[in-house]
């Protein structure tokens, strides 16, 4: 018993882990610059893809990661200044246009990679199970995963809460004209942080597409899961993306453990009755 | 004093919100150490003409000179490092920083601060207790007041060499609207140039040396404040005092 | 008759502040009464009290004569509460005729007919665009309000105070931001409002708030510090020394 | 008569299964190439449709093919749930289909339409013998099942249960995954530890996740793992030498049949498409010819839809899977094969995994041992 | 009165699309008029309330799956049709409690809840006929009396859904249309006007199920089965794609924005390989050059002319 639970508990924090690094990206473009990316699946996918292929040529798995993730920082560069610059922030434009951004990157990986399921191969040292007291067999692979999540957890926070570079942040999305007039360059700014939005998310496509394997539709299913830890934790916090990521995480490996039946109801159903007592998520600032 | 180069020159700028014509040809010229006053009844433009000067909403036609420097295609922000102080109107405090926040972000490295700033928070808190007290509560809860002593300490912050306020002493109480007279009486007399909108006649006539009044997006009126005084039938038919 | 407006030890704490603090007075119908005190005095929290939009901590408010304390803002208007905000809250996709028309179907709650037109008939109509012409707006009555100056947007939200014929109206800084020209309108408008109509007003300019006021009322740090005929108020030395300054 | 027999196939050629939907329609591509592109004296015109696994998609793409195309009759879909949207369409216009891949076990039991024959196979079909398989082949008393929850996972799980339960098996519990998990740690964590051996029923992505979850925590060393529908020759792809020796899989079709039939089909399809064909295009493939003998038998005269639907019926086929006869519910009498993963040299491929028979189960019926209308009277699969 | 001419003018244009004599055109028309009104049904609640419902695909297959049982099952059309509007207005008002949300989200909340009806189809194997939905739905009759053949249903249809709009089109200009744009642009401000706001909002979005609801009907019947697809989330989703492809807050938008969209799946899908991409590039393209949806073409055409 205290056996399942230790390995659930892990279970969940390793999910937790790449869902923190994929929506805490999209929780900074959200929380800051109000753009609603939908193509973030997307670049989770063609992140992946494109680390995949950086592997089998290389045999480095880091640079695998690596490349994903600047991969799809061009990709977003190049998206953001010639498509969503042109949306003047309207929300309903941004879903359409990046709704139509990730059909042409699902379907050119389709075209590409092709629709069998695949899988980045795990590097020789991150192989296998590690054995914890107990008996515990978990994979050492998930272990170096919920390590890594926490290192980004903390650098993120840290750079969020701690640096003046957070404050200008969330000065930007308050009000993003009179940063600007106290001789803030927004526009450098947010690029920026775009970059290290869109580079976790390709990195955690990799990172990701080694033990949930790439497809197609990928792109969705992670979606959601991201949307629904930005949701819980309250959109462009830092701290909500870590706390929604906790939810997401445990309640999906608990959840499918001990109510399986409910598979359905699991992850949305507690959402549902949190949102409603807490519309604004759980770090979220009511407006 | 002999007759100096002028700090900012605007020369015949027309500025456009979509279709709509709103400046239809401004010139004014804002002297070193002066307190420039635009007047002028709701909506007749003296908003736009900073949001023009400052590139928040850039010229259609003509052109800005700060310091010889000509303005036109300057992005916002650089225009804000030469330095230039905003105090919009309306206040626009960063609701959800903290006072202190509100008041580091001006001097903070990415906002290109390249002296040693003049001003610092002791200053201004020196200057406005009451921000003291609250430098730890989110900007957004502060009363309209507060926000709005926030807002002028804030553009201070920016250690600016040319200060430019739209209507700064709206919702201010009196004993606070005398303050910031003397305030920026000091600061001229420290010789910093002021270009102020206000909707108080009696305060702008107070501190400027010079006037203009807005309408219909033009210059109708300028000269000094004694020459506006005397003109009774600008003051009524422009200014409806 | 009872009093419009009766408030008792009414407190509003945030986290350790009190905005508004144990405050107890009264105003009778007809009354133009005007709140004063310095920037961060608890004035706008009052009128948020008041006025239902948060509640309170601890205390009792009466309106017309009936316990409000726990009634919602929505309700609390239908009883003939009206009032103006600070920064100007008005619907900016809607041209000026529309924000008017819906101001003055939600004294009842109205509007929830599904096939009228929601232009209104002829005569809201006319009584829209009268409206916006008292507030010097006319001109402006069917463009799009997002448009509007600043100063314009704030005549509208004086407007919306009105159209609902309200019973009291509660006016936060309604000449802020106005030049000296629309001000003196607005003053206009507020002498020829009905006698039957209760006024408190929070404003700022003293000049103002002098041809105003019948009674002044002001508060200093949550606290009621001062209650009566503007002469009295304005010799009261706390007063001058807190909010008026030495002239 | 030399205009062409236009044959509609509805296949899903974008989306998640677009891989699946290529690989049938080379299947079936490839048969008609060998045999000259021409059947009963009359050349074959092949019209493909994308369904995207979409019944929507498919009903409107079954009435453009039967209306606009004018097509003889449509071959197809493949996913599960297009199958009724499309089989009533050719009860709507009496176009006759050849339903394949889809496999739903109602459409040739409870729901059939007259004009719809099934040239796949159904889900439970294998399942039943795999059931006893697991009791007497493997010794098996206590198994987990892992079924996706779904319709076609449903059916397959339980057709084995109930033949293991059957024959004496306990099965000590079956988790049901639903098709949005992304992750099988939790699930895997839920085995009951008492139990011998796991049988997963997953589809799609699901496989190669099971599959590296399990090696992962390392499950290979607690229990035994029996494939029943786990990995079929295009999630072999994405597998390594762990997969040397596992069950993988209980269908009626395995690349490794040593047959020449088959023989001939992997290297014909494999100098085509430079990969192993699935069992999707085995099934196409087969379908195509079986399609063949038919229109042969009537002499190239698809337009009396009676008689084309009777000669299909008539039709014995010997495809790649084996020898095909109709029973007279429309579905297949044909072998089961239950596979291993093996490592084998290919000529044209080199070193590749691939499925080979371990045991073939010959002339296996959508009902198995059962009398029919007892079958029937029981009603579907259903958790 | 220019407008119901132009509404008068396009219902004739459609009248004439069963006598080109090709059920596949009759069909697909049908379904861009169904999906079409599924649009406005979102399209409702996107530019009215300013909120983005994910969940009136959940509307619109249970109003189908009602309509599916029912007919299947015996029920004569009079109490099936009802039955199944009513299903969904009570699913309405079970879901509506999320509009004390809003923002993103609303969006997401009702996706939540869409989610989990999609997941009841899949897996009440018993009730819905999981994966495989139900098929065989007859033609709605009423007292013996009901369409035929597909062009006569098509004309049920185009009477229906035209109906629809008509009523659309009076909701969206009445005063509690006004009152909800009201709510979308201040809702704080409505409050203190003394509305009850989240009655408003909770009404809107029972009658956006509504919409959805008899769209879902008008599905089964022209279908004539119903699987678990028509819950999908894709569903919803390009419910509201299609809305603001072809021009949100407009009547005739959604129905171009469905236009098209079907247009691209079933019969470009036919032409072009990796069809998915030009349906991204559309949307793109859209945002790009006609950020009003197509209905801003128009616009565009009468500025170019001098
Ligand atoms: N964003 C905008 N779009 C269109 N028109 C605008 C916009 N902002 C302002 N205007 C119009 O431009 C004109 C000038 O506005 P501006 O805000 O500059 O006036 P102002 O003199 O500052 O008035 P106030 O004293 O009320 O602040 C007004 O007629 C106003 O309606
Ligand atoms: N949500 C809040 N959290 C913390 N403090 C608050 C909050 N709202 C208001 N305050 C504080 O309560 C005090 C009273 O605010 P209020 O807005 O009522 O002042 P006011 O009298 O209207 O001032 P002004 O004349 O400047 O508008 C202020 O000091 C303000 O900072
Ligand atoms: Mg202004
Ligand atoms: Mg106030």
């Amino acid at each position: 018993m205290t056996h399942s639970i230790a390995l659930q508990f892990l279970n969940g924090l390793s999910l937790a882990a790449l869902l923190f690094l994929l929506a805490s990206g999209f929780t900074l473009t959200f929380g800051l610059a109000r753009v609603v990316n939908m193509a973030h699946g997307a670049y989770y996918l063609i992140g992946g893809y494109l680390g995949l292929q950086v592997v089998v040529w290389t045999g480095s798995f880091s640079l695998g990661v690596v490349a994903g993730g600047l991969s799809v920082v061009a990709i977003n560069f190049a998206v953001d200044r010639t498509l969503i610059t042109r949306t003047k922030g309207d929300p309903l434009l941004q879903v359409l246009l990046t709704i139509g951004i990730t059909y042409v990157i699902a379907e050119t990986a389709l075209l590409i990679w092709g629709g069998d399921p695949m899988r980045v191969p795990q590097p020789d040292w991150a192989r296998g199970p590690v054995v914890l007291p107990g008996d515990v067999f978990y994979p050492r692979y998930r272990f170096l995963l919920i390590v890594l999540g926490l290192a980004v957890a903390a650098l993120l926070w840290a750079l969020y809460r701690l640096t003046p570079m957070g404050a200008i942040v969330r000065a930007g999305v308050d009000d993003r004209e009179m940063t600007e007039a106290l001789g803030v360059n927004i526009t450098l700014l947010f690029t920026l942080v775009f970059a290290l939005a869109a580079f976790l998310a390709g990195a955690s496509g990799v990172l990701g597409g080694a033990f949930l394997t790439l497809y197609p539709h990928a792109e969705w299913d992670i979606l959601i899961l991201a949307l629904v830890v930005v949701i819980i934790g309250g959109l462009g916090s830092i701290e909500g993306a870590m706390a929604g990521s906790l939810f997401v995480g445990l309640i999906d490996s608990f959840g499918r453990w001990l109510l399986p039946e409910a598979a359905g109801f699991m992850l949305f159903g507690p959402m549902a009755v949190l949102l409603l007592l807490r519309p604004q998520g759980l770090f979220g600032r009511a407006h | 004093m002999a007759p100096r180069d002028p700090i900012l020159v605007v020369d015949d700028i027309h500025t456009y919100y979509g279709d709509s014509y709103v400046l239809q040809g401004i010139s004014l010229a804002v002297q070193p150490e002066q307190v420039f006053a635009v007047l002028g009844r709701n909506g007749m433009g003296k908003t736009t003409l900073i949001r023009s000067i400052l590139s928040l909403t850039p010229p259609a036609r003509g052109t800005v000179r700060y310091q010889g420097r000509d303005l036109t295609g300057m992005p916002a922000y650089r225009i804000a490092r030469l330095p230039i102080g905003l105090v919009p109107q309306g206040r626009r405090v960063f609701g959800s920083l903290t006072v202190r926040e509100n008041l580091t972000l001006p001097q903070s490295a990415l906002s290109g601060v390249t002296r040693k700033p003049r001003w610092t928070l002791e200053r201004v808190y020196e200057l406005f207790p009451g921000l003291s007290e609250r430098a730890r509560q989110m900007a957004g809860s502060l009363s309209g007041g507060e926000q709005s002593m926030l807002s002028i300490s804030r553009a201070l912050m920016r250690d600016p060499d040319l200060l430019v306020m739209d209507e700064p002493t709206e919702g201010l109480a009196p004993v606070i609207v005398r303050e910031i007279e003397a305030i920026i009486k000091r600061l001229r007399a420290e010789g910093l140039p002021v270009l102020l909108v206000e909707q108080n006649y009696r305060l702008a006539m107070a501190l400027a040396d010079e006037v203009a009044i807005l309408a219909g997006g033009k210059t109708v009126w300028t000269g000094t404040p004694a020459a506006l005084q005397a003109d009774d039938s600008a003051r009524a038919r422009w200014l409806g005092v | 008759m009872s009093a419009v407006l009766e408030v008792s030890g009414l407190t509003k704490r945030f986290g350790g502040l009190a905005a508004v603090d144990d405050v107890t007075f009264q105003v009778s119908p007809g009354e133009h009464c005007v709140l004063l005190g310095p920037n961060g005095a608890g004035k706008t929290t009052l009128f948020h009290l008041i006025t239902g939009t948060f509640p309170a901590t601890t205390g009792r408010i009466a309106l017309f004569g009936r316990d409000v304390t726990t009634m919602g803002a929505a309700a609390r208007c239908r009883l003939g509460v009206g009032r103006t905000f600070q920064i100007s809250n008005v619907f900016p996709t809607l041209t000026p005729v529309q924000n008017v028309l819906l101001a003055m179907g939600g004294g009842h709650d109205g509007g929830w007919s599904l096939f009228r037109s929601g232009r209104g008939d002829r005569t809201t109509r006319d009584r829209a665009e009268a409206l916006l012409e008292r507030v010097g707006i006319a001109e402006a009555a069917h463009t799009e309000t997002a448009s509007l100056s600043y100063g314009a947007r704030r005549q509208l939200e004086l407007a919306l105070a009105l159209a609902g014929e309200p019973r009291a109206v509660f006016l936060d800084e309604p000449c802020a931001g106005l030049s000296p020209a629309e001000r003196s309108r607005v003053v206009d408008i507020i002498e020829a409002l009905p006698e039957s109509i209760t006024l408190v007003m929070v404003e700022h300019d003293m000049d103002v708030a002098f041809q105003v006021a019948r009674r002044l009322v002001v508060m200093n740090r949550g606290r009621l510090i001062a209650d009566g005929s503007p002469e009295a108020v304005r010799a009261d030395a706390t007063v001058q020394e807190v909010y008026l300054g030495a002239a | 008569q030399d205009d062409p027999i236009k044959i509609g196939v509805l296949l899903p050629l974008s989306g998640g299964l677009a891989a699946s939907g290529e690989d049938a329609l080379h299947g079936f591509e490839l048969y008609w190439n060998q045999a000259g592109m021409e059947a009963g004296g009359r050349p074959i015109e092949i019209i493909s449709a994308d369904t995207s696994c979409n019944p929507d998609n498919a009903i409107n793409a079954a009435r453009r093919l039967a209306f606009n195309d004018e097509v003889d009759f449509l071959v197809g879909p493949l996913c599960g749930h297009e199958g009724p949207a499309v089989a009533q369409v050719s009860g709507d216009t009496g176009l006759p289909l050849l339903l394949v891949p889809a496999a739903a076990d109602s459409q040739t039991k409870w729901d059939r339409v007259p004009t719809v024959v099934r040239t796949g196979f159904s889900s439970s079909q294998d399942s039943h013998p795999f059931g006893e398989f697991l009791y007497n082949d493997l010794g098996l008393r206590n198994v987990t099942f892992v079924g996706q929850d779904y319709t076609y996972g449903q059916e397959k799980t339980l057709g084995a249960v109930r033949t293991f339960e059957a024959l004496g098996g306990k099965v000590d519990d079956i988790i049901w995954v639903p098709l949005s998990a992304t992750d099988y740690g939790p699930v895997l964590a839920s085995v009951p530890s008492g139990t011998e051996a796991v049988v997963p029923v997953v589809v799609g992505a699901h496989r190669n996740r099971f599959f590296e979850t399990w090696f992962d925590f390392g499950y290979d060393r607690r229990f035994q793992l029996v494939g029943l529908n786990l990995l079929q020759a295009d999630a072999l792809k994405a597998v390594d030498d762990r997969a040397v020796g596992l069950i993988s899989v209980a269908q009626n079709y395995s690349q490794g049949i040593d047959t020449p039939e088959n023989k001939a089909f992997i290297d014909s399809f494999v100098e085509a498409y430079g990969e192993v064909p699935s069992y999707f295009a085995e099934m196409m493939f087969t379908t195509a010819k079986w399609a063949h003998q038919a229109i042969d038998a009537i002499d190239g005269d698809v337009s009396d839809r009676d008689a084309f639907l009777a000669a299909v019926r008539e039709a014995e086929v010997v495809g790649p899977r084996g020898p095909v006869k109709l029973d007279e519910y429309d579905n297949p009498i044909q072998n089961t094969y239950i596979s291993r993963v093996e490592r084998v040299d290919h000529p044209k491929l080199g070193s590749v995994l691939m499925n080979v028979p371990v045991k073939t189960i010959e002339n296996v019926s959508q009902f198995w041992t059962e009398d029919p209308e007892a079958f029937l009277a029981r009603g579907p699969y259903q958790r | 009165m220019g407008r119901l001419i132009l509404l008068a003018a396009i219902a004739l244009a459609l009248a004439t699309v069963p006598m080109l004599g090709n059920p596949f055109w009759v069909g697909l028309t049908m379904q861009v008029l169904v999906f079409g009104l599924l649009a406005v049904s979102v399209d409702f609640m996107i530019r009215q309330v300013g909120l983005f419902p994910l969940c009136n695909g959940a509307f619109f297959a249970v109003a189908a799956y009602t309509v599916a049982m029912l007919e299947t099952g015996g029920w004569p059309t009079v109490a099936a049709v009802p039955a199944a509007i009513a299903a969904a207005a009570l699913m309405g008002m079970a879901f509506g409690i999320s509009v004390r949300t809003g923002g993103v989200y609303f969006i997401l909340i009702t996706l939540a809840f869409g989610q989990m009806a999609l997941s009841v189809a899949t897996s009440w194997t018993a009730l819905t006929g999981g994966d495989n939905g139900i098929t065989n739905i007859p033609y709605p009759a009423v007292a013996g009396v009901g369409p035929t053949d597909l062009s006569q249903m098509f004309f049920v249809v185009l009477a229906l859904v035209g109906l629809m709009v008509l009523v659309y089109a009076r909701i969206i200009t009445s005063q509690f249309g006004l009152t909800l744009n009201g709510i979308r642009d201040a809702e704080t401000r409505m409050v203190a006007l003394g509305y009850r706001t989240v009655t408003r909002k909770y009404v809107a979005f029972v009658i956006s199920s509504v919409f959805a609801g008899v769209a879902g009907v008008l599905y089964a019947y022209t279908n004539q089965f119903v699987s678990p697809a028509a819950a999908s989330l894709l569903v919803s989703v390009e419910a509201g794609l299609m809305a603001i492809l072809g021009g949100s807050g407009t009547v005739i938008g959604p129905f171009l924005g469905a236009t098209v969209i079907m247009g691209i799946r079933n019969i470009v899908s036919a032409m072009v390989p990796g069809w998915p991409i030009l349906m991204g590039l559309v949307f793109i393209a859209v945002v790009l050059f006609l950020p009003r949806g197509l209905v801003g073409l128009t616009g565009r055409i009468k500025r170019a002319r001098p």
